[in-house]
């Protein structure tokens, strides 16, 4: 009957796989761990890395302790506090916080493009739904939105809402983009609702489009269609310069310098959360977050898949995370 | 009645013109009925054409042969404990990459896969005896020379591949690895195993639930059910559940298979119970119109010689339902092998980098697996994301053989 | 005892409940005819067989369905209370995932033990496995043998056999439909329990009417009103799925099903009738790459070629194009089976009359193989409107109410994948959004459906 | 109107009794109150115009009528003195005691072999394969068509012409040996010879077997039958020995029908 | 052996002609090197054992065997002259010249109205729904059927009694008024009221079209019939005026089967 394998009954089960779910952009970088750590430990067998979206992932890693829940959450943004909170609420105590690198918000248009310079002010005007809250956008073309940019179409495939890739969007370009306005800084303060609103909000007639979680589908899309740009991670923009080109945002590129040393303006970090209470019961935990120490800098084979790797003092702090198992502190999140 | 009429006169022009009319008809509509067949046939084709014109180069590789001292290369192995953690401790990496650009030069090392020292461990694993020797060992191209040699990669790699073809070390040739090796980083190394046993179990599983209780529900609803407004409530809500989009399965299957009943998450169990789900109103449906059509006539028959309510269905219904039967189970299961969407919802959507042993173990299914190669960054996975669709399509079509030669058997006209 | 030679075991005590009972039934019944009556003699012997066989297997196959449940807590029970155990940690995960490593290995799952611990934890595992696995076995055979002696017993020449066998085979069949229903009755209620949460944030009116659709603004916390307004998405799966989809799906399918059963020699039939079948089984993604990546271009060319400017790259035409392709099978399969099943005299009847082959299949075939053919055109409607990958990759995701087929459209399905994956939070109504979807297609389909057998009964036309 | 079952020629055993049968279509009426009994010694035939209800009521003496949703039947019949409309009777083998060879030939789409193995090989009668053998060619003999079939006994009964399914319909009912036989116009697809072969066959199983035939043909119901029942839009007219109702019917309208002079 | 067909009582035009027919299911003939001429102003009667090829030769005739996929005819047949086997002949417009009537009733799964009007709606002889009425009902009428069912013609004809069913089929070859007219056992469902209603009609039809009648009747033969044509194992043994066949059969075997001295 059923209950031999994965339930032990009464025991409540164990597992000797490890666990991962969450972000798909750093799904191909947990793999490449999984990959190396099984290569490096004999018999372990590899680890199951589920690509769910950094905010499904959230949720199934807060769900709970145990056999059945995962040990690992991959995400392309911090933990938020309502889901720290809900990690807390089922039981989920000790959180470790690895930040395992930086990856690049790539702004990209075809090599046969009409090579663009945006700034996030820009981007805002054009994608906003509302911009400055003056009512609905209503810019067609580029240069609707600034003189000196070409009278073409806008026309913008991003990531769905749904992925932790567009809240870096509105988070690292949008925000800043709007709060050149004061009006908007001071709203901030005033109603963050309403703020929130007005500088994240994208416009829903075309323009910007949704292109599911599918990358390399925009990719192709931008190859098909000259005059759209794409968003989506640095690691795609690096594979594929023979098609496209990169678009510089307040005139800086970006490439792995600019993204590592954080002065492109769409860099954001990328991370893992891991559970305390599964370091002891599940074998090979512990390694495999030591596979991820060896491989994150600058030479490791995680840059070589498209990874940035994170700045000397971030990968020490990692590092001595990774060792010392130390807990995030839930107060500090947002 | 006075009228007398008399035989049609065939030969008026009025009758001449409407026959010339239904002939016109009647070769009007035959020819949109080929024309449909042949529209319907090109988009396959196409397709196909097209899946096999990227995919087939999926199925090859491109290899270096590298010549390694191994008895000087820096290797802490010794070569009478040879195991498994002492290979992995062994620093293979190193010495591969060594070797290569000893062997062909200082850039040499990007050439070959970054996992090529995998090739080194299995021979000295095979033949420890190899340690104390200088062997020639044919290692997988990079995805760069790779693509290159199929005449798809930059123009530094082609003088690259140029060049290496004509000292005779490159050679391209069947990838065994691909159809035995499971999913992966490197595209140079992965393979599509564990996908294509995961989708084996699964569709199992999908099969062993859903063909029975379909072909058992339609054959209550028509057969026994008394007809009242309960068996239309019934009748409508299955026919209505095919409606249902399949992540609603997918749904339905987390709640109750993984958080009530608490079976394994990623397992082709509970993949193919959820997709059984989903594939079961298709049976349903397609059974009850089968057997509708069995002309009672038939039933009369055997009825009255004394045939038992179940005798007459197993024995004479059953058999002449059973072609429509399978249509419904071919076009369900099709689509069953086909699905991604409520699978991953009880995560199927994983990197899984061994096959499943059972169908308890985490796995992943061949449309998963196209689905995540599809959206990899390197464009190593582009030719392996269509080799995968080919494989899929085999593995449908050796599907749908069984069936079809089943479905042909039993079809009889009356 | 192990699990599989139970399982033996009890295979075999079938077997030989139904060879000694058919052969004592046989016996019997050579007597009973021999000496006359009739209805001396009820049911074959092999019926007599399964009567005992069933009766050996069924109870022991219920008890050790129970028991497997039961006994791993009997065994943890006494594994805790034995000494070894008094050292594990208090701590739930730790303890629990020690025992389940002792018992894997215990079982023999597992070689080496990872935990220290539960190495101590092997032997008290396979002491206690092994005694309540043999008390399992014990208490099966004996259940087994007291069913099969039982019916034993009941072999009587007159003794109804088949009809207990058969109530058996209509059991099972019952429990198998409602099983089924219990699908829907699942569906339905999860549903409902939701989409009431759904509406207690959220006007049904505004969501039945409203027409601008953009959950993400709520989640934002910009207000629910006029975020959740579903008219463009019903209009989007309408106009994709029922009406563009349909158009290529409805005429290839039926002609194609035509053709092949009326005109088309059996062994083109033969081959084609599976091949084109293989078009519903080519993955979606791949539908989507060919209608994102050749179609919608070429459209979108077209439509900017005849004047039409606002054509987007993403079109409701060649998602549903495409989609229609897919779906071909669905409509030529089953009416193709219904069409084949309709007697050889209706064709003959109609033929003799001088009617040409197609008003034979316009005016005789096509009426009586009528529910087939709509059963099919629903399961094809059905399927586009589940249908995702392609609407996500070639219509785009944005929901606008527009009767231009080269604009972008959404469709309910595709928000409700979008919805429930990725960031989801159970409790807001961006989430419950999409049960409220499902329950909306739900209850359109189910309209849908009975619309459509309303039509069938009315006019079904039965032969023979 | 003469409901009564009468006296008849030979003292017999009765196998079957109807009373006070009724059987409606929907809300059609298609038998209106007909009590009948069946011997086992006679040949009963129901003679009647077409439409008037003789198939209707030779359905319900095996239960064939439930089949059909919509009809529905009042009354009692019996066999053997049992009410074979109880809950305790057994339909499955109230069909078996009682066959049925139908008005339109419904062979099944299998062998003609097969065709005739059927009804052997659920009822359990033959002990092997010989032995279904020899029940086959005996049923196929009885039924006058072994010498056409005999060489392709594993062709499709489908594809026998008009005559030859009806003959196989009928080997295929007695191979069951039922202790009653229904038979629904079973010559009217026959030409003489066969026609006479299967009279020959109604007068060989007569006396083992209740025999009762629906036919149109009054020659023939006047040679096989000892009895005769006329059946006139759903009622049953008259019912009396065969003689006595084509030589001296004591009805109007039987004498009208039988003469031909009619409608 | 006699193939040529003799002068026949009255002189008429000959309507079809059939010579050296052969038609074969697979390998199996079923028709062997069939001649025989179809009169204007006489009825032709088939007659013959159960399979013999009866149904088959008139399905030839109006080519209705094309259906069969395993059926080939050989030989040569003519309407008016016109080889219908031929390439140039158009099927459509042979078969609703040569109307027929099936052994086994097949009305279509529509309203009774709707199985009449099936026929002259596809011709276009109707101008109007006032006049398909009028058509359906004079062809039901001389069917015989118009009484039994003018209160229900939109039922459906499946829900019909065995004969009824067979009526309608014929009132739907009639409504087509076609040229011959090809019955193959019309009246074997038919009580004798039926019978003579459309042995009647068969008389007045006659002279009007050609009439080719398959029976197993004899006594039908001869009544309806001025020559018959008796078919044996696939071969015609004898044809001629049907006084004479009845009662100067020339050939052995024709007498045999005439007096019922077969098998
Ligand atoms: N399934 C049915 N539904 C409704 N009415 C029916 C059905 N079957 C028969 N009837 C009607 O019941 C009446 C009696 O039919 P039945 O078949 O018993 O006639 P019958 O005496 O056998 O005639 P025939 O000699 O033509 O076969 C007829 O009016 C017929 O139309
Ligand atoms: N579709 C078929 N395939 C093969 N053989 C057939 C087919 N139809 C008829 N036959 C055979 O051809 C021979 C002639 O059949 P046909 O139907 O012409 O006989 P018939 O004279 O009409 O007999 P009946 O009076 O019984 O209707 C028979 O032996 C029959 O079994
Ligand atoms: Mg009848
Ligand atoms: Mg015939
Ligand atoms: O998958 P995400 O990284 O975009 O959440």
């Amino acid at each position: 009957g059923c209950g031999d394998q994965s339930s032990g009954g009464g025991a409540g089960g164990t597992r000797d796989q490890i666990r991962a779910v969450g972000s798909s952009t750093v799904y191909p970088f947990a793999t490449a761990v999984a990959e190396l750590f099984v290569q490096g430990n004999a018999g372990m067998k590899s680890p199951i890395i589920e690509s769910t979206g950094t905010g499904g992932g959230m949720k199934l890693f807060c769900a709970g302790v145990g056999a059945q829940y995962p040990d690992i959450a991959n995400a392309s943004r911090r933990i938020k506090k309502s889901e720290f909170d809900d990690c807390q609420k089922n039981g989920v105590k000790d959180i470790i916080e690895v930040q395992i690198g930086v990856d690049g918000l790539a702004f990209a248009e075809s090599n046969r493009g009409p090579g663009l310079k945006l700034t996030p002010k820009i981007v805002y005007e054009a994608l906003a739904a509302n911009p400055y809250g003056k009512g609905p956008n209503k810019t067609q073309n580029w240069n609707d939105v600034d003189p000196s940019l070409p009278a073409i179409p806008i026309s913008v495939f991003g990531p769905p809402s749904t992925s932790g890739t567009r809240d870096s969007l509105a988070e690292l370009i949008l925000e800043k983009g709007c709060q050149s306005d004061p009006a908007m800084k001071a709203l901030k303060d005033e109603n963050e609702d309403e703020y929130k609103a007005t500088c994240t909000r994208v416009r829903e007639d075309g323009k910007y489009v949704d292109s599911g979680e599918n990358d390399n589908l925009i990719v192709q899309k931008l190859d098909k269609n000259p005059n759209a740009i794409g968003v989506f991670g640095y690691s795609f923009l690096e594979e594929n310069n023979d098609k496209l080109n990169d678009i510089p945002i307040d005139g800086v590129e970006a490439t792995y310098e600019t993204v590592s040393t954080g002065k492109y303006p769409g860099a954001r970090p990328l991370y893992i959360y891991v559970k305390k209470a599964h370091m002891q019961a599940i074998p090979g935990l512990q390694g495999f977050l030591n596979a991820y120490a060896a491989n994150w800098g600058p030479n490791g084979a995680l840059t070589k898949r498209g990874m940035v790797a994170a700045p000397e003092d971030v990968r020490k702090g990692s590092a001595e995370a990774v060792k010392s198992l130390a807990v995030l502190d839930g107060s500090k999140l947002k | 009645m006075t009228t007398k009429r008399l035989p049609t006169d065939w030969k008026s022009d009025v009758m001449r013109n409407r026959i010339a009319r239904r002939y016109a008809a009647e070769r009007r509509f035959r020819l949109i009925g080929l024309f449909a067949v042949l529209l319907s046939a090109a988009f396959l084709a196409f397709l196909l054409f097209t899946m096999l014109g990227n995919g087939l180069r999926g199925f090859t590789r491109t290899e270096i042969a590298v010549k390694i001292d191994f008895a000087a290369s820096p290797l802490l192995l010794d070569p009478n404990a040879i195991t498994d953690e002492a290979l992995s401790n062994a620093n293979l990496p190193m010495v591969t990459s060594d070797a290569v650009t000893k062997a062909l030069g200082a850039d040499a090392d990007d050439w070959v896969s970054p996992t090529a020292w995998i090739v080194l461990r299995d021979r000295i694993k095979a033949d420890p005896k190899i340690l104390s020797r200088t062997e020639t060992v044919t290692l997988p191209a990079s995805t760069e020379i790779d693509r290159a040699a199929k005449g798809d990669g930059s123009p530094e790699a082609e003088a690259t591949v140029d060049r290496l073809k004509g000292a005779g070390l490159l050679t391209t040739g069947f990838n065994f690895n691909f159809l035995t090796a499971s999913d992966g980083t490197d595209p140079t190394q992965v393979g599509i195993w564990g996908a294509f046993k995961g989708s084996l179990l699964t569709m199992l599983v999908t099969l062993a639930l859903s063909f029975p209780i379909g072909v058992a529900t339609a054959l209550y609803l028509e057969e026994y059910a008394r007809k009242n407004w309960l068996t239309d409530i019934i009748e409508v809500s299955i026919n209505n559940l095919a409606a249902v989009p399949s992540i609603i399965f997918g749904l339905l299957g987390l709640s109750i298979f993984l958080n009530f009943l608490h079976l394994p998450r990623s397992a082709a169990l509970v993949g193919g119970m959820t997709l059984a789900l989903m594939t079961m109103p298709v049976i349903v449906i397609a059974g009850r119109n089968a057997i509708k059509s069995v002309p009672p006539s038939i039933r009369d028959a055997a009825l009255g010689i004394g045939a038992s309510p179940v005798q007459v269905v197993f024995h004479h219904v059953l058999p002449l339902a059973l072609p429509g039967i399978l249509t419904g189970t071919i076009i369900g299961m099709a689509r069953a092998l086909g699905e991604t969407a409520p699978l991953l919802m009880i995560g199927m959507r994983a990197f899984i980098a061994t096959p499943p042993g059972g169908i308890t173990d985490p796995a992943t299914v061949l449309p998963v697996q196209i689905f995540l190669w599809s959206d990899e960054v390197s464009k190593g996975f582009v030719e392996k994301t269509s080799a995968a669709i080919i494989v899929l399509l085999i593995f449908l079509l050796a599907m749908n053989g069984l069936a079809i030669y089943l479905r042909n058997k039993f079809e009889k006209r009356w | 005892m192990t699990g599989p030679a139970i399982f033996l075991l009890l295979a075999g005590l079938g077997a030989i409940a139904w060879v000694s009972a058919r052969a004592r039934a046989l016996r019997l019944q050579g007597v009973a005819r021999a000496s006359g009556r009739r209805d001396a003699v009820h049911s074959l012997p092999g019926y007599h067989g399964w009567y005992v066989a069933l009766w050996t297997l069924i109870p022991a196959a219920l008890f050790l369905a129970v028991w497997a449940n039961v006994s791993p807590g009997l065994v943890t029970q006494d594994v805790l209370s034995s000494s070894a155990a008094q050292a594990l940690p208090a701590d739930g995960f730790s303890r629990s995932s020690i025992l389940g490593e002792a018992r894997a290995i215990a079982t023999g799952a597992q070689a080496g033990a990872f935990n220290p611990l539960s190495q101590g934890l092997v032997q008290p595992y396979k002491d206690a496995i092994g005694k309540y696995g043999l008390a399992g076995a014990v208490l099966a055979l004996v259940l087994a043998f007291a069913g099969g002696a039982y019916a034993f017993t009941r072999v009587r020449p007159d003794f109804r056999a088949r009809t207990r066998v058969e109530r058996l085979v209509m059991a099972s069949l019952l429990i198998a439909s409602l099983l089924a229903i219990i699908t829907t009755v699942g569906i339905v209620a999860s549903l409902l329990w939701e989409s009431f949460r759904f509406f207690s944030m959220v006007n049904p009116i505004d969501f039945l009417f409203g027409t601008k659709w953009s959950p993400q603004s709520a989640a934002m916390g910009y207000g629910n009103e006029d975020a959740f307004g579903a008219v463009p998405l019903f209009w989007g799966t309408i106009f994709i799925g029922a009406i563009i989809a349909m158009i290529v799906a409805i005429p290839l399918g039926l002609m194609s099903a035509i053709y092949l059963t009326q005109y088309a020699n059996p062994a083109v039939r033969r081959w084609m009738k599976p091949t084109l079948e293989m078009l519903a089984g080519v993955p979606t993604v791949v539908y989507g790459y060919f209608a994102a990546l050749t179609i919608a271009p070429a459209l979108r060319d077209f439509a900017v070629s005849i004047g039409i400017q606002s054509a987007s790259s993403e079109s409701a035409l060649a998602a549903g194009l495409v989609m229609g392709v897919m779906i071909i099978p669905f409509v030529s399969s089953m009416a193709d089976d219904s069409i084949a099943a309709v007697p050889q005299s209706m064709r003959d009847g109609s033929l003799a009359m001088g009617a040409t082959t197609s008003e034979t299949i316009r005016k005789v075939l096509i009426p009586a193989a009528l529910p087939g053919v709509v059963g099919g055109v629903l399961l094809a409607v059905s399927r586009a409107i589940g249908e995702t990958m392609i609407v996500v990759m070639a219509a785009g995701l944005s929901a606008n109410l527009t009767l231009n087929p080269f604009a972008s459209v959404t469709t309910v399905t595709t928000q409700i994948v979008q919805l429930l994956t990725g960031d989801q939070e159970f409790d807001s109504a961006k989430t419950l959004a999409a049960f409220a979807l499902g329950l909306v297609l739900f209850i359109v389909t189910l309209l849908l459906n009975i619309v459509a057998l309303r039509v069938v009964k009315k006019y079904r036309e039965a032969y023979d | 109107m003469m409901h009564e079952p009468q006296t008849l020629v030979p003292a017999t055993e009765t196998k079957m009794t109807a009373r006070d049968v009724n059987v409606f279509y929907g809300d059609k009426q298609a038998i209106k109150g007909v009590s009948i009994d069946v011997d086992m010694d006679n040949v009963t035939a129901f003679i009647g115009p077409s439409g008037c209800g003789k198939s209707t009521f030779l359905r319900t003496l095996n239960r064939m009528n439930d089949t059909v949703a919509s009809a529905r039947v009042e009354g009692t019949i019996t066999l053997d003195g049992e009410n074979i409309y109880a809950s305790s009777m057994d339909v499955v083998q109230l069909r078996a005691r009682v066959g049925m060879v139908f008005q339109k030939p419904n062979p099944f789409p299998k062998s003609i072999y097969e065709n005739i193995a059927y009804g052997p090989r659920i009822h359990g009668l033959a002990s092997g394969k010989a032995d279904l053998d020899i029940i086959v060619e005996k049923s196929l003999r009885r039924a006058g068509l072994w010498d056409e079939v005999k060489d392709r006994l594993h062709d499709s009964g489908t594809a026998l012409s008009g005559g030859q399914q009806q003959r196989l319909c009928i080997g295929r009912a007695i191979a069951v040996e039922p202790e009653v036989i229904l038979m629904d116009e079973p010559c009217s697809a026959l030409d003489p010879i066969a026609t006479a072969k299967i009279e020959e066959l109604i007068h060989e199983l007569r006396g083992r077997y209740a025999i009762v035939i629906v036919t149109h043909n009054m020659q023939q119901a006047a040679r096989v039958s000892q009895r005769t029942a006329f059946f006139h839009l759903g009622e049953l007219v008259e019912y009396g020995v065969t003689s006595d109702i084509f030589t001296n019917p004591r009805q109007e309208r039987t004498k009208d029908y039988i003469t031909g002079r009619y409608g």
